[in-house]
Formats: C-alpha cells, structure tokens, sequence
C-alpha cells in the first residue's frame, strides 16, 4: 500500500519531471508546428501549471498526514508534532519496505521533524562509498516546490504576452547595429525562450527536490546553465553575451567553493546523503544524522578540536573501535565552502556583480530566474544546509550577507535603470535573508526568502510591463506619470513596493507580506546583538539598509509612476499590456500582499518552520574560536520574541523615514536630486561605478588570468617547443658534422685510394700497347732476366 | 760425337722452342704466329717425348705429348677461326692493328 | 751409328727448318719450313721409339695442321697485305732475346745432371725398386724385360711398339711399370676419363671454332677506331 | 561466435577490410567510403556484442586465449577482455565509425586514406586487446605509422612538421617502453605475458617480486612513454600541431582514442607491473595531473585557433585522468581509505571514455565549420549559431560536456576524479578543483566568440549552410551519447568495478607486502 511518502514523491517527481518533457517538446518545436505558433508557450504553462497542481497536492497530502499540526497556531516543537512524529515513527515500522524514512526513534526526548527521502536510482558505487539520486521532501521542499510552481506559472503567462513581438520571421533587434549601418534582423525564437524556461524550472524543481548535496550541486550548475542560456537569450547582443558568460564564470567561482566543501564533506563522512538511508539490515546515516544527531546538537570533544560523528541511531558512530570524528576546522571549511556556492548563485559580496549585467535577459527572465527562484537558491542551499554549519561558518554567512544588503542597497540608490534598481534590491534583499540565517534566525530567512520572491517577481514582471509598454525604454529618467496610462501595471508595482519597503499599519500587526519577514530579521538581528554586543553592526546595517531600501523603492515608482512625463515621445506611445500580461501582475500582487498573513504565528512561517532540523528553543553557544551565541527564536521566553515588538517598531520608522524622504525628494521636490548629487559627487560617482568591483575584478582577476593564459602558450612555444626544437638543431647540427666527416674523412680516403690506384694505372697503361707480339717479347726477356737472376743470384 | 742422350734431344726441343717464341715476336702475320705457337708446342713434345725415353717418367711423357698433339690440333682450329675472324674484321691480318685492348 | 746419325739429321732439319719458319717473310713458304720442321720432329719421336707418337704427329700436324694453316693462308691473304715485313729493329730485338733465351735453356741442360735428377725422382707409384735407372733405360733395348710381372702380363715389349702400351695404359695398365710389388691398388691411373673429357672440351672448342670461321662480314667497320 | 573468433574479428576485421579496397577504382570515391563505413560499422557491431557477451560480475580477464607465436622467446598471440579495456574497445568502434562518417571532406587518394584509416583501427584495437606485452608493443607501433602518414599527407599546411613531432615523441615514448619491456622480460624468467608479470609484480607470480629499485626505474619509463601519448604537460606540444594540422576524422580519433591509450597503459601496465614504483611517484603524479589541468586551460584560454584551443582542453581535461588514476594514498605502507582510490581510479576511466565523446565533437564541431569556411580563426567567426541554428544547438551540447556540466558525461569523470582527490592532498585537490573556473572561461568565451552574435566577420560567408543529415547524425549521435552516460553513469562503471576494485585491492596488498620486507627505502620518497 503506498504511504504518503510514496505520494509525495510521485506527485513532486511529476511535477520536477513534466517540464522536462515540455523543453523537448518545446525545443523541437519547429519540427512539428511553425515559427508562428504560441503552442509551445501553452504546453510550458500547462507542463509547469500542472505542475503547480501536483505541488499544491503534495502540500495538502503533506498537511492531511501531520494533522495540519505546522497550521495549528502553537509555538514551538508542541504536542501537534510528537504526535506526527509518533505516527511515522509507527509507520516506518510497520512498514520496512517504505523507502521513505519518516521520523526517528520516538524514545529521544526532542522529537525531531519529519521529512520523507528515498532514491531515485545509483550513479556509482565504489565499494562503500555510493553516489545517487535522491529525493527529499520536507515542509520546506514543499513550500519552495508550490512557491517556484505558481510563480512560474505566472511568468510564463506574462512571457506570453512580453515575449509576443518574437512571433515573426523577422525580428529586427534595435539594439544591435550592424556594420553596414540598420539593425540586426532574425526569425523570431518565442519558441526556444519557452523552452529554455522550461528547462530551468526543471533544474529549479530538481534543485529543491535533491536528496543528497552532491545532486543540489549537480542541479545547481543546471540553473547555472539555464540562466546562462536566458541571459544570452539575445544571442546576437555582445552585452548579453558578455552578462551571459559573466554570470556563469563567477558562479562557477562560487562553485569552486562549493567543490571544496563537497570534497570535505565526501571524505570525511563517505555520503552525501541528507537523510539516512533505510537499507534493510543497517540503515545509515546521513549528514544530518552525523553532525546533528537526534538532539540537533554539535557532539564536541572537550578541546573543542573534534566533532564526533553520529550513527543513524544517534549514538556515536565507530570505526575500527576508534570513534569517528571530523576536525572542528574541517567542518567550517567545509560549511565556508558550500556557502562560497550561495555566494555565487545568490550573488553575495563580494561575487554580486553579475546579478546587474544579468538583466540583459528578457524581463521575465529576470523575474523568475534572478530574482524569485534561482538566486534564491543560495540561500535556500543555505537553509538546507543549515545543520551543517557550526557558529562560525554563521558568523561568516552574516556578515557576507550583511556587506552585501548594505552595498546593493546603496547603489540602488543611484541607479536609474528600472531593471538595474530591481537587481540591486534583489542582491539586498538576498543579503537579508543570508544575514537572518547567519544570526540564527532560520525560519526568518526562509520566510523572507518566499515573500519576497512574490513581491520582487511581481515588481519585475511590472516593470518589464512598463518596458513592454514603453516600447524597450529602461531608463527611468524618461518617463514619469504613467500611472495614467497604466492602471494595473502602476498599483500592482506599489504594492509590492510597499511590501519590499514593510510596511504596515503602525500600531496593529496588519502590514504586507515584508513586513512580517523584514520584522522577522530585525528581530533576530537584534536578539544576536543583544547576546554578542561586539557584532553590532548586523543589527545596525539591517536597519539602516531597511530605511534605504523603502527609500529607492519609492524613489522607483515616484520617477516611473508619479509625476509629469518627462520624455512626452515616451509617453505618448504608452499603452496598457493586454489582459495575459496583468492577470499574472494581480495575481502575484495578492500573494506580495498577503502570503505572509499572520507572520510568525501565520501559516506560511510555521510551515517553513517546521522543517528546522536545528532546535531552536535554546540558545546555542559556541565552543569554536568565536564566542558567539545564537539566540533562541522559538517559544514565548525565546530571545526572539522578547525584542520582536521592538524590532518590528524600529524598522517601520525606518522604512516610513525612507518613504518619507522619496516622497520629499521626487514627488514635493522639496530637496533636489541634483543638489545632494552635487554636494556628495565624489560619493555619487563611486555608487554609479558599483562601488567600482567591476574595474577591481577586471584587474584583479581578468587580466591576470589572461597574462597567465598568455604566459602558458608561449612557455609552450618558446621553452618546451624550443627545447625540442633545440635538440632537433644539436641532432642536425651533429649529423652536419657527422657528413662533413664522412663526406672529408672516409669518402677522402676511399677517394685517395681510388686516386692513387687511378693514377697508377693511367701511368702503367703506356705499358699496355695492346700488341701481341710485344708481349710475347716481354715474356721472352723476363724469363731470361729471371732465369739470369736465379742462376746468379742462387749459389749451386 | 758420343751416344745420342737426352741432352741432345733437349737441345733440339729447346732450339724449336726460341724460334717459336722469337717467330711470335717477330712476325705481324697472325698465321706466322700461329706458326710460332706451334713450334712451341712441338719444342716441349720433343722434350717430353726424350723424357719419355731416358728418363723412368715411361708412357707418361708419350701420352702427354700425345695429348698436346691433340690439343695443338684443336687449337690450330680455333685460332685459325679467330684469324679469319680477325681478317673479316680488319681486312687484314696483321696483329698490330688488332691492339684494341691498349691502354 | 745409323741411329746417331739419323738424329744429327732430322736434329738438324727439325732446327734449320724452325730457323726457316722464323726467318722467311712468306707466308707459303713459312708454312713449308713448318712442314719440314714438324715432320723431322715427327722423325725423332720415331727415334725415340714413341712410334705412335711419330705416325700422330705426321697425322696430324703435318697432314692436318698445316694444311689447315695453308687455308688459312690463302683464305686471309687475299689482300694487298699478303707479306706484312716485319722492321728489322724488331728483328734484331726479336733475334737478340731469342739468342738469350736459348743461351738460357742450353746452358740450363747442360748444368742439369740428369741421371743423378732421375734417381732423386720420387718412387713413382710402381717404379721397380729392384731396377735401378739405367738397368731400366736399358729396357728399351732389350725385349722381355726382367720383372716376371711383365712376362705375366703377356706384354712384349717391342722397340717402337707403343700402341698397345699406349693403349693399355690408357685404361691403367702399365706394362713399364711393376704393379704387383709396388702398388695396393691393382692398377695404375689411367688416362681414358681424361682423355674422354678432353675429347668432350674439343670438340666443344672445335664446335666453337667453326661457328666462329664462319665467314661472315662486320657490318659497321666504323666501330673500331672509337674503341682503340 | 566463439570468443576467440570475436576478439581475432575485432582485432583484425578492419585490416582485412582495407584489402578489397586495392581493387576499387580510384574515383570510386563514394563507393570505398561507403565500404568504409561498412567496415567500421561491422567492427562497432562486434565490440557491442563483446559487451553484451561480457560477465559484468566477475574481475577476471575474460575470453582470453594465446597462440604460440615466436614460442622461443616466450612471445605468444594473447588477447583478451576486463573491465578496464571493453569500454575502451567499445570507444574504439564507436569513434571510428564516426569519424569514418565525418570522413567525406576527405578528397585526395581516398583509396589510400581508407586504408590506413582500417589499419589504424586495427592497430588500436589490439593495444587495448592484446595481454602480451610484446603484442601490446606491436600494436603500438602499427597504430604509429598510418597516424604518421595520415597527418603528414591528408594534413593541414604545417603537415609535415606535425606528423614528424607526433612521430618522434611518440617513437621516444616507445623506446622507454621497450627498455622498460624488456626490464620486465628479463627479471621475471622471460615472460611477456601482461597477467603474469602482474601476478609476479603483486608477489604471487612464479618468481620473486620485481625488486624496488627495477621497480621505480621501469615505472618512470613506462610513465614518460604513456605520459606522452596522455598528454601530460612537459610531454604535451605535439598535440596541438597534430589536432590542428590532422583532417577532421583524425583529429577525432586522436582525441577519441589515442590519447586513452595513455592512460591505458598506465592503468594496465604500469600500476599493476610497478606497484612500488607507482605508489613511489603518485605525488608527483598527482601534481603533474594537477598541473596539466590548469596550465591546459590557461594555455586553452589564449588561443585563437579553434583547434589548437580544443587541444589544449584536451590536455587540460587528460589531467583529470592522471588525478583520478594516481590518488593512492599510503600511511605506514597501508593503504589509507581504499575506496577513495577506487573511485578515483573508476573516475579516469570515465573520463577518458566521456573525454573520448566530448573531445571528439568538439572537434567534429569544428570540422564542420572548418569545412564551409577553411579557416579556424576564432575571432573571426562570430554569429554561426544565426545561420546554422540546428549545428549550433548540437556545438553547444557536445562544448557544455567539456566544460563539465552535470547530465553531460563529461561532469562525472571531473568531479569524482577531483572529489577523490581530497583523500589523498587537500592541497592538490583545491587546485584542481579551480579548473573548474577556468574550464568554464574558455569554453564560454569561445562560444561567444564564435557561435553567437550578430553575423559572421570571416571569409567565406556564403559558405555557411546548415549541417548536412550525414553531419546531424553524427551530431546527434554524440550529443544523445554524451546525454546517456551523464545520466546513468552507471552504465559505464559497472562493467569496469569489478575490474577496478580487483587491482587496487592486489596493488594495495602488494604494497604492503614490499614495504614490510624493506622499510628503509622509505626515507627516499617524496612528500
């Protein structure tokens, strides 16, 4: 009888797989119907809508079999989840042949949380040490499978509408000149964007779904692939290519990273698995099992130089007697190097200067790829990964993220593109989630991490609605006031622009979905602060950062929406997108609002929550090198919660500050632009330059390898080339000597024979008349001068 | 004068023989040297023959001149046919012109 | 007498007649001088009771020989150059060396002591060891030589009559020799296989010589000056 | 059919082909190449149902048989199969029939091409089949001569300057080898025969082990003579001017199969023949591999020429084999996590085999635009994937398995090598891994150099015209390859495990028993 595991993974498999089958189809698409055809982009929306369907599914099979527990409003691991937690231990039980391992022994005094995993099939076996592919489905697989579905869904819809003007045999590109003056000219590839987009929401889905680290790695470079390929959508663009290859070089930078940490992880405990492995006679453990335990604590030794290793049934493992153990070190490293991969992918300081360039792809692109899923992946790997990482590796990963937030954020300030100011929030945004993970506020990352995947794709999708509208004009400095013109577009962007900025209604907890996942990050900023006074500056930037971040948001929607027109050309050939365009925009404007409803207390937190593998309902101290101590952030006496009211106080006033001071600036023009650009020029320059990493990098980096690259090719040619050729010359060289030898030396000497025996000769044939009769009288002479020599000269 | 000895024969065969050596010194016809060659061999016949005679050499120098008689016989024949040949050739049968072989 | 005298005489014909050959300048007559000479040579082989050996040597020589030289004469002497004169300094250096030569060869017989050459002979296979060399000079002389072996083998030695002998000896016989005592073997070499071979190269020779007389013009005649 | 009769057909059923060539008329031209194909396509038949024959459980040497050949010197005609040469094999026939597909740009004495093309065939499969080690000789130098003449006629303008490099660094390598052979022939009672010297090596053999002196100088020998035909990176600059002045289908054979015969060897002979001298040297080993990586993607990175690019990548990505080959880590002469070096050892293999894909579409690929517009010149193309939409697709494919990209082949062999590294030095297993950069930066900036963009800035414009069926099939052909074996890997690995498994297992225990009986000599190595 199938379990629900088996349900789960049927219902996700389909979901990961089916847009597989639609990029094939997709992809080939000119083989069974024509260039004009929108079909391809019906069967992407119908392969990833159902595979919304499958999701949404899985999610309430999910919610049927743990009771709705996650939902049920209590805090903190209660009643609601022992109970669960009893009921798969029972399963697992009764049911040894059920791949999915569901729960653990039931007798450990924290229960832990349940999850669902199983193997797909073996990529290789090496005596002990196995390579697969997995699945593992938790609460947060779960949230991230029904969130990247539904967005997807909606951006699909909405590339059908944006992606419209690729439905010809002769697209003319205005912004490739050729050489002999006019525009590029191509058959249109509507087909081929949906395609690659649904290529990417299978590697997304895969992503998620992975069982084991090595397969998140596998599927990470996949993403890496697709958004190469959507970036480079214009092929024909230099910039786009450029933006393309940019992103996927310093991604595999951060893949360097992660590499490192995969090599850490396989030698020192034999898997990648996550979850354990049922094998009948001896389950194994997996990494969490390992390094966590069933109590979700480090096991350090006491010199704090050695973890101990677990054995899937919590105790110590052993090996040769001895018992096993990881180097404190080697741990972080190991967690450093996979969160080098989230630096990439999520484009974190100081990798973060490829997510800008990337918005050379198609908006939609952009919306789902780089802002909603897959630089979200970072920090979903981070969140993932979380068990893993000991207070240091945290440590790091808060302070990344905070530089990160505090950067972008201030370039955003400055930058007039309407796509570039939506990257560079994104980057911010992202940092935010990596600086909630960092101080230990888990669940908050995550929690921001969806919510702001609905407002930031809902803000991209309106801009690239003001861009289709506009006719390709990006720069905000021409438009202005097309909040007459484009109803839906302008109202749908300001409420995700009032959930980036978090507001909400002061005194009540009603605000937008940012407002309860930015609240949850101050809070937790400022409950890590509280216990590590010395890490003040990750409360402080967040808080700041929070004001900046209301304040360039507005500032984007007052110079776009608000106003006069500023470019009359622009705005008079303004027009509001077709209904496939902004069905999509209300959609997701409903979720920007309002997914986050309830905030801490609310459904979608504590469904993310419940799959914490790390307990949280005490403080963690660290035994490392850094004194650090994590907060406690579940529970009513959690630290977490007594400075929650405080937190959520502060960061409104500084988003209401940040909000106030756009609307001063852009809209009563009480301050002017121009005046502060002028008094802080040298600032203002050194923000537009992006804080000039690109130059650092391009000197740093690019040029140095290109030396090394040209440093390589002439060793070749002139020192291993010239060795050989060099001993081919001495060979010549010796052969040379060796003929003038033999042609001096032998040849001379066989000639002086030859000569000499010539010469002779030619001397003696005076002798030879040729005639007879003289012969016959030399003959007669000789025998008488011998016969007259022997008789006188022989004595009788 | 005494008994006839083997000196004496030897003396003739050794008379015979100069005057075959000095008859193919001395004549450019390629028949008077023919002639020559025959004297020779006649010379050492006489020799053999008296060896043959007065010395225990027996049969033997008989049946050794017998086969010289043969061969001069034989090669009487041949070099009368290189001596036409050699006519046929020069248009003459004076030996010194035939001096293709000097150096 | 008779005997010694008749050697001074064909001694002196077989001589004279040589000189004759040597210093005629015609061809015709060399080739009668020639016939002289060998004929007294065949003169003396009968005093040297090698009769056979005489009669061949008229046979061939002179009845054969000589007058195959005749036709070579007359077959090549159909041009101006019948008598080809010889220059006297060649004469003289021809006449000179051939004096030396024969000064040479005389003076050798003289010095030779030939009796005393004879016994250092080696013990030829079957040589009589009770014979000594003038006892078997001799035996020419006398007929019935003393070996038993001889009478044994019925052969009468006769003055002159070698034939037989020859004959015998050719198949290994020897009738001047003793065999019983001085040889295992039986029989002496014969001469027959040799003989036959010889025959066989002759004629061969002869073959090749009449292929070569025939007669048969040079088509270029040019061709002989570029190869002196 | 018999065994026997099999491994004899596949050995020698291409030269036999080559014969009824002679009698074709010389303009004959598409007649001989479709007997061509025919041949190679009998022989690919062949080796896949040598796999199918094969017993994937066991680690034995399978069908093998020998024939007395010069019996007084102990020399016999030994062939036979394990899980370390039947994917090779397979390699073999499948490459050679590609590239006697790709081989219609071959125009001049095709009769004579078609020949030397068989007979190099030949002269491969009987490296990877032979198991006497004079054989093995043999076949390598047969394998030698038509490559000479196949550069050095139907070449590039530089021909003769390449065939003759190629020839000589190959002839130096094979000098070793034979000092080396016969090294071997005369410490173990005169035998050729590869298994016993093995047995022999591991001190289960008749006669005593190979002592560790003999050891260490046979195994530099043979590791120079197979370094060179790796290529490994002093050893590597004939490469380049082969590929680039090779036709097309050479190229690809050069690329699909020679270079495997390297690693061949090492794994074949000189590991198993020189366990002491092997584990004496794996640093170093490692380091070399390491080293080739990165310099071959530098190198890789400033080339213009297309072909001299893919070249070098190919030195770069034979790095990882001699990384994942040499991973034996030794502690107190024990061999430390064995498994490590197993999946190491499994990694080359992989990455030779899926190097032997990749490698050669790639420079099928470039064959192809090489053919339309006879220039290689990177910066001068530009925007091909606009007029060659399909053949771009398919460049793209077969260059993204080169970079190493997960669900191609060319990821798997890459990262186990490179995650097996650890194991034996982080230090090393960290530089390796940054290839990974590299790798992607030159492939990518070829490819936008010359796949994408607006137009085409080179000669010949016109001359570009969509691959033809014969160019897609083969094309395609690669690409589904590539595809298959980077998602079930184990298709490849689970003929070659048991194998595998098997020699570590001996050389770890050979190991043991050599140190044990004379400790001293550990002082001398290296680090």
């Amino acid at each position: 009888m199938p379990q629900t595991g088996d349900y789960l993974m049927f219902l996700l498999t389909t979901a990961w797989l089916l847009p597989l089958v639609g990029f094939v189809i997709e992809m080939y698409w000119l083989c069974w119907s024509h260039r004009l055809s929108k079909g391809a982009a019906y069967f992407a929306v119908g392969f990833i809508g159902a595979g919304f369907v499958c999701s949404l599914l899985a999610l309430l099979i999910w919610g049927g079999a743990t009771g709705w527990s996650a939902l049920s409003g209590h805090h903190g691991a209660d009643a609601g989840h022992h109970a669960a937690a009893h009921n798969d231990g029972d399963h697992a039980e009764h049911h040894a042949d059920d791949h999915a391992v569901a729960g653990h022994a039931t007798e450990h005094a924290t229960p832990v949380k349940k999850y669902y995993a199983g193997t797909y099939y073996e990529l290789a076996r090496f005596g002990s040490l196995r390579l697969s592919l997995d699945w593992y489905i938790d609460s947060l697989t779960l949230v991230m499978f029904t969130m990247v579905t539904f967005i997807a869904t909606c951006i699909h819809l909405f590339a059908i509408g944006y992606m419209h003007d690729e439905l010809t045999e002769e697209y003319e590109d205005h912004e490739v000149h050729m050489h002999g003056g006019g525009h590029f000219s191509r058959p249109g590839r509507f087909y081929l964007f949906f395609a690659y987009l649904s290529l990417f929401c299978f590697s997304m889905l895969g992503l998620v779904l992975a069982g084991n680290i090595f397969q998140v790695f596998i599927f990470w470079e996949l993403v890496g692939i697709c958004s190469y390929l959507l970036i480079g959508f214009y092929i024909e663009r230099n910039s786009a290519s450029t933006a393309a290859n940019k992103a996927f070089i310093m991604n595999r930078v951060g893949d360097f990273g992660f590499l490192i940490g995969l090599m850490i992880i396989w030698t020192s405990f034999g898997t990648f698995q996550f979850a354990d492995t049922d094998s009948h006679d001896s389950p194994e453990a997996g990494l969490f099992t390992m390094i966590r335990g069933h109590d979700g604590r480090l096991d350090v030794s006491e010199d704090g130089k050695q973890v101990y290793l677990r054995d899937a049934s919590g105790h110590r493992a052993e090996q040769n007697g001895q018992p096993r153990t990881i180097t404190y070190l080697l741990l972080v490293a190991a967690g450093l190097g996979v969160f080098a991969g989230s630096i990439g992918k999520s484009a974190q300081f100081p990798l973060q200067t490829w997510l800008p360039d990337a918005m050379e792809g198609p908006t939609p692109v952009s919306a789902l790829v780089h802002s909603a899923t897959m630089v979200a992946a970072g920090v979903y790997l981070a969140g993932r990964f979380y068990p893993m990482f000991t207070p240091e590796v945290l440590l790091g990963i808060a302070y990344i993220g905070c530089i990160t937030l505090f950067v972008a954020a201030t370039i955003a300030l400055v930058v007039t593109d309407i796509k570039r100011v939506l990257a560079y929030s994104t980057i911010s945004q992202l940092g935010y989630m990596m600086l909630a993970i960092g101080v230990g506020g888990w669940g908050a990352g995550l929690f921001h991490l969806v919510t702001h995947a609905f407002f930031k794709s809902l803000m991209f999708l309106c801009s690239g609605s003001v861009i289709a509208g506009c006719h390709h004009v990006q720069d905000m400095s021409r438009m202005g006031g097309l909040r007459h013109k484009m109803k839906i577009t302008a109202y749908t962007m300001l409420i995700g622009v009032m959930a980036i900025a978090g507001l909400a209604i002061p005194g009540t907890s009603i605000g937008f979905s940012g407002f309860y996942s930015k609240d949850a990050i101050v809070a937790s900023a400022l409950a890590y602060y509280e216990l590590n006074n010395a890490h003040f500056l990750l409360f402080i930037t967040p808080l700041v950062t929070a004001g900046i971040t209301s304040f360039y948001m507005f500032r984007l929607w007052f110079l776009t929406f608000a106003g006069q027109p500023r470019d009359q050309h622009v705005y008079d050939h303004c027009h509001e997108n077709p209904k496939i365009m902004t069905i999509p925009l209300i959609a997701l404007a409903i979720f920007a609002a309002g997914c986050a409803w309830g905030g801490e207390g609310g459904p979608l937190f504590r469904l993310i929550a419940d799959s914490e593998l790390v307990p949280a309902v005490e403080r963690v101290v660290s035994v490392g090198a850094s004194k650090v101590t994590l907060p406690s952030h579940q529970g009513h006496d959690s630290d977490v919660h007594h400075v929650h009211a405080t937190a959520g106080m502060l960061a409104l006033i500084s988003a209401f500050i940040g909000m106030g001071l756009a609307y001063l600036m852009y809209v009563q023009k009480s301050i002017r632009p121009s005046d502060i650009r002028r008094q802080f020029s040298s600032v203002y320059d050194f923000l537009l330059d992006k804080w000039r990493f690109d130059d650092l990098y391009e000197v740093m980096f690019v040029q140095p390898v290109h030396i090394v690259a040209a440093w390589c090719v002439s060793f070749d040619r002139k020192v291993l080339d010239a060795i050989l050729h060099g001993s081919a010359k001495i060979t010549v060289l010796v052969s040379g000597w060796d003929r003038k030898f033999d042609e001096t030396m032998v040849d001379g000497l066989v000639n002086l024979v030859g000569t000499v025996t010539f010469s002779i000769g030619s001397s003696l044939k005076v002798i030879q008349t040729g005639r007879l009769r003289q012969y016959i009288m030399w003959i007669g002479v000789a025998v008488v001068v011998l016969f007259g020599a022997l008789i006188t000269a022989i004595p009788k | 004068m005494g008994e006839v000895g083997l000196n004496a024969y030897l003396m003739v065969g050794a008379v015979l023989f100069v005057c075959g050596v000095v008859c193919m010194a001395t004549k450019r016809n390629g028949i008077g040297i023919l002639m020559g060659v025959e004297l020779v061999l006649n010379g050492a016949n006489v020799n053999f023959v008296a060896f043959s005679r007065y010395t225990p050499l027996g049969l033997d120098g008989q049946t050794t001149a017998l086969f010289v008689v043969v061969l001069a016989a034989a090669e009487a024949a041949v070099a009368l046919a290189i001596a036409l040949n050699f006519y046929n050739n020069h248009l003459t049968i004076d030996v010194d012109s035939g001096n293709e072989l000097h150096g | 007498m008779i005997e010694q005298l008749l050697f001074w005489v064909f001694a002196v014909l077989a001589c004279g007649g040589a000189i004759a050959v040597v210093a005629t300048q015609n061809v015709v007559r060399m080739a009668f001088w020639l016939v002289v000479s060998l004929g007294s040579v065949a003169a003396l082989f009968f005093l040297l009771q090698a009769d056979f050996l005489g009669a061949a040597q008229l046979l061939i020589y002179v009845g054969g020989t000589v007058v195959l030289l005749v036709f070579g004469v007359m077959l090549t002497a159909s041009g101006p150059y019948t008598q080809i004169r010889t220059s006297p300094a060649e004469v003289i250096v021809g006449a000179a060396v051939g004096m030396l030569l024969l000064f040479v060869l005389v003076s050798s017989i003289g010095k030779v002591d030939w009796d005393e050459i004879a016994d250092r002979l080696p013990a030829t296979p079957a040589a009589p060891v009770n014979v000594d060399a003038a006892q078997w000079q001799k035996a020419g002389d006398q007929p019935a030589g003393s070996s038993a072996s001889q009478v044994a083998l019925g052969v009468q030695e006769q003055q002159g009559r070698t034939v037989r002998q020859l004959g015998l000896s050719f198949l290994g016989l020897r009738p001047d020799r003793n065999l019983v005592e001085g040889g295992a073997h039986g029989l002496a070499p014969g001469y027959l296989l040799p003989f036959e071979i010889i025959s066989i190269h002759l004629l061969v020779v002869l073959i090749g010589a009449a292929y070569l007389a025939r007669a048969k013009r040079r088509v270029v005649s040019e061709e002989s000056p570029e190869l002196s | 059919m018999s065994p026997e009769t099999l491994l004899t057909c596949i050995v020698f059923l291409p030269a036999v082909w080559a014969i009824p060539l002679l009698v074709f008329d010389k303009e004959a031209k598409e007649a001989m190449r479709y007997w061509g194909v025919l041949g190679t396509a009998l022989t690919f038949l062949l080796t896949l149902q040598l796999w199918l024959q094969f017993d994937t459980k066991t680690s034995e040497i399978q069908f093998g048989f020998a024939h007395d050949w010069i019996a007084s010197w102990n020399i016999y005609f030994r062939l036979g199969v394990d899980g370390i040469s039947l994917p090779l094999i397979v390699l073999t026939g499948f490459v050679c029939l590609l590239s006697m597909l790709a081989s219609w740009s071959i125009d001049k004495n095709v009769k004579g091409y078609l020949m030397l093309f068989l007979i190099l065939e030949t002269g491969m499969m009987g490296v990877f089949l032979s198991l006497d080690f004079f054989l093995f000789y043999v076949f390598w130098e047969v394998m030698l001569l038509p490559m000479y003449f196949l550069i050095g006629i139907w070449g590039g303008p530089r021909r003769e300057y390449a065939a003759i490099k190629f020839f000589l660094y190959t002839l130096a390598g094979s000098v070793l080898m034979l000092i080396a052979m016969l090294m071997f022939y005369f410490n173990s009672g005169r035998s050729f025969d590869l298994i016993e010297l093995a047995k022999i090596a591991t001190g289960t053999g008749k006669v005593a082990t190979f002592d560790q002196t003999m050891q260490v100088a046979a195994f530099i020998m043979l590791f120079i003579g197979f370094a060179i035909k790796l290529p490994s990176f002093p050893f590597h600059t004939w490469l380049p001017d082969a590929h680039v002045e090779a036709p097309t289908p050479i190229s690809m054979i050069l690329a699909g199969v020679l270079l495997k015969m390297g690693g061949y060897g090492i794994i074949r002979i000189a590991f198993p023949l020189c366990p002491y001298g092997a584990q004496y040297a794996a640093y170093f080993l490692v380091g070399l591999g390491v080293f080739s990586i990165i310099y071959g993607a530098f190198a890789a990175m400033a080339q213009t020429d297309f072909k001299r690019l893919v070249a070098y990548s190919s030195v770069s990505h034979m790095g990882y084999v001699l990384v994942g080959i040499a991973v034996w880590k030794i502690v107190d002469g024990k061999t430390i996590n064995r498994d490590y070096w197993t999946m190491g050892l499994n990694a080359a293999m992989f990455q030779m085999l899926a190097h032997g894909i990749s490698s050669t579409g790639m420079f099928f690929m470039v064959g192809v635009l090489y053919d339309r517009v006879h220039h290689r010149d990177i910066n001068k193309f530009g925007g091909i994937a606009q007029v060659m939409p399909h053949y771009a697709g398919l460049a793209a494919v077969i260059f993204f398995a080169g970079l190493g990209l997960p669900g191609l082949c060319g990821f798997v062999g890459e990262v186990l090598s490179v995650l097996a590294c650890w194991n034996f030095s982080p230090l090393l297993a960290i530089i390796s891994a940054s290839g990974v950069i590299l790798t992607a930066g030159y492939i990518l900036w070829t490819l936008q150099r010359v796949y994408l963009g607006p137009e085409y800035k080179g000669p010949h414009p016109e001359a570009l015209v969509e691959a033809n069926s014969r160019e897609l099939a083969i094309g395609y052909t690669l690409v589904v390859t590539a595809i298959l074996f980077g998602v079930l890997p184990n298709l490849l690995f689970s003929p070659m495990q048991g194998s595998i498994e098997a020699l570590t297992q001996s050389l770890a225990t050979a190991y043991e028993t050599l140190y044990s009986a004379a400790p001293a000599v550990q002082a001398a190595q290296l680090p």
